[in-house]
């Protein structure tokens, strides 16, 4: 029974991995990210390696999400894209781009 | 009842995530996807260099009731890729923290996050 | 009788850890994923508790703490950034 | 289109040297020499039941020192990086332009306040409290009343989170501490111990939006422990057999909670040095 729990943990990993490049909203993006590190911190406990699940838990899900909040806020980048309803976001790229092109 | 070992699995996967990581690297533009994919893209890492210390059917290596000293050597995953992980952990957490701050920085410089702007030091 | 209570437990975190990323992927809005992370994380902690009962190490244990407060924190900071209170 | 070629080029070749990687490995079915040497020595040899623990602290201590180290430069120069953002001849100009996008938004949309709250977010706290008309003139003097005020606009925490941080802080301090000093005996150590005081820290700042770290008197700690440390390894250098060496001390029971040499001091101060840092590299991305 655990195998089948540990494929799914690890396709679990790949699908927040894939989510966390292809999300056009940077707050989802980064959550994903998260998730594929707190994921990752329990296939880390099914390898028997419980001192790298908890400092993975604690630093790599929980402060580097944190820091990764305070930057989004600082960079006022996640805000403009959260507020964006789902249909008017376009890819990362093309919204950077326009912004250069504003910029310059 | 799947055949493959544990390890394995999970190295594939440490693999596969890393690919992922290092599409969205370098594809992306802006410069917080590109940190968000590089912590991806660590993540893989980690998996990877945790899965080639386990030993089939091993358990963590601390000794309590319910792992002898007698027994460890022969119960026990190799010890010293999780001792390296967690130092790589902290180091990726230090590297992330400093990408972020020269993001801010050069978000505050520019108003914009696109690597195209940044071409003062282009040749 | 152990056993068979493991198994359940087993097959009930597996069909939720399936819907729950299921929820992720689909993902109508940023909530619905949020909500959607935060069960996974509570999820995967009844899976450590399962696995150390399992393996019969009940160092794994302090494992599923720190998930249970990070669990909490993590969402809560998510939560404050969405009311622009960071 | 010619760049995504490039790069779909790229990831190929990596994922051909890592399915060779996956191809010649086989599970490990005994443990490398190597390995076999720590796991039946650590225990007799210095007392941790938990190997891992002994291998970070004692036999890869410069490892560890170093890494610490590598954690103070990347406080100080987040610092560095950061802080700069603070004074007013660069700040100016960037406030100029946050403030005359405020004045466009607080123009276009009729509700007013609301577009103004939105800019603000974007224009940080300093704008905030100002009004769109008087933004431009209340530059010159951007004050720190003006970004508490804005602060306590910007949404107080509410009642939930405050009790409930009342409630859990004590928790999640002592579970870091136990974690530290019981890194010896069961899974934890400095690192993860450090992490979760860190995050209590950041529970802390959560919910009371105001209330400001001490950062001088974390320095003053961290370089204190930092110094303890180091001295600690040239007292194992000369009692014991070499730098960090923690024989110094009695081994002691395997088990018991006062074992294991001076790991578990050398635990307490790493734990206390790395939940420092963090907390400060955490206190430098907020404000």
């Amino acid at each position: 029974m655990l195998e089948f729990l540990l494929l799914l943990v690890c396709a679990s990993i790949l699908a927040a991995g894939v989510l966390a490049v292809c999300l056009k909203n940077l707050l989802a993006a980064m959550v994903a990210a998260g998730l594929a590190s707190l994921f990752a911190a329990v296939s880390f406990l099914l390898l028997a390696a419980p001192d790298v699940a908890m400092a993975e838990a604690a630093i790599g899900s929980g402060l580097a999400t944190f820091i990764f909040l305070y930057a989004i806020r600082k960079t006022g980048n996640g805000k403009d894209e959260a507020e964006k309803p789902e249909p008017k976001a376009t890819g990362g790229r093309r919204v950077s781009a326009g912004k250069a092109r504003g910029g310059a | 009842m799947t055949g493959l070992p544990v390890s394995t699995i999970l190295l594939v996967t440490g693999f596969l995530l890393a690919l992922i990581g290092l599409w969205g690297m370098l594809t992306h533009r802006n410069i917080m996807r590109i940190i968000i994919c590089f912590t991806v893209f660590d993540t893989g890492l980690r998996l990877v260099m945790v899965a080639t210390g386990y030993i089939t059917a091993g358990t963590a290596p601390i000794i309590d009731r319910a792992l002898t000293t007698a027994e460890a050597a022969s119960r026990a995953i190799d010890p010293i890729p999780s001792a390296l992980v967690v130092t790589a952990i902290v180091i990726g957490f230090a590297v992330t923290a400093v990408m972020l701050g020269f993001a801010i920085r050069l978000y505050a410089a520019k108003k914009t996050l696109s690597i195209d702007a940044f071409t003062e030091s282009k040749w | 009788m152990a056993e068979i209570i493991i198994q359940i437990a087993a097959v009930l975190i597996f069909f939720a850890i399936l819907f729950a990323v299921i929820r992720l992927i689909l993902g109508r809005t940023l909530v619905d994923r949020i909500v959607a992370i935060d069960a996974l994380t509570v999820i995967s902690l009844s899976l450590i508790a399962l696995y150390a009962h399992v393996s019969g190490r009940f160092a794994y244990l302090d494992v599923a703490l720190v998930y249970g407060l990070l669990s909490f924190l993590a969402v809560l900071a998510i939560a404050r950034f969405l009311e622009k209170g960071l | 289109m010619m760049r995504h070629i490039v790069v779909a080029l790229v990831v190929v070749l990596f994922g051909l040297i890592f399915a060779r990687l996956i191809g010649s490995y086989v599970e490990l079915s005994a443990l490398r020499p190597l390995a076999t040497q720590y796991v039946i020595e650590a225990p007799r040899d210095l007392g941790t039941p938990n190997i891992i623990t002994g291998i970070l602290i004692t036999y890869r201590g410069f490892d560890t020192l170093g890494e610490v180290a590598v954690l103070f430069m990347v406080a100080a120069s987040i610092g560095l990086l950061l802080k700069k953002d603070e004074t007013k001849s660069t700040n100016a100009p960037t406030l100029a332009a946050k403030a005359t996008g405020a004045r466009r938004a607080a123009a276009n949309t009729p509700a007013a306040k609301a577009a103004a709250a939105r800019a603000a977010s974007v224009a940080a706290n300093r704008a905030a409290s100002a009004t769109p008309a008087s933004a431009g003139t209340a530059l010159a003097g951007a004050a720190a009343s003006e970004a508490d005020s804005a602060e306590a606009q910007a949404g107080e925490p509410s009642e939930i989170v405050r009790t409930g941080t009342d409630v859990l802080l004590p928790l999640i301090f002592t579970f870091g501490a136990y974690v530290i000093v019981n890194g010896h005996l069961s899974a934890g150590g400095g690192f993860q111990g450090g992490a979760i005081v860190a995050s209590g820290a950041m529970l802390m700042l959560l919910a009371r939006p105001g209330s400001r770290l001490n950062v001088a008197l974390l320095s003053v700690i961290e370089s204190f422990a930092g110094v303890l440390y180091v001295s600690l390894g040239i007292v194992g250098l000369i009692f014991a057999a070499g730098f960090l060496d923690p024989r110094f001390l009695p081994r002691g029971e395997l088990g018991a909670f006062v074992s294991a040499g001076a790991i578990p001091l050398i635990s307490a101060l790493l734990g206390i040095k790395v939940g420092a840092e963090l907390s400060v590299i955490i206190d430098r991305f907020r404000s």
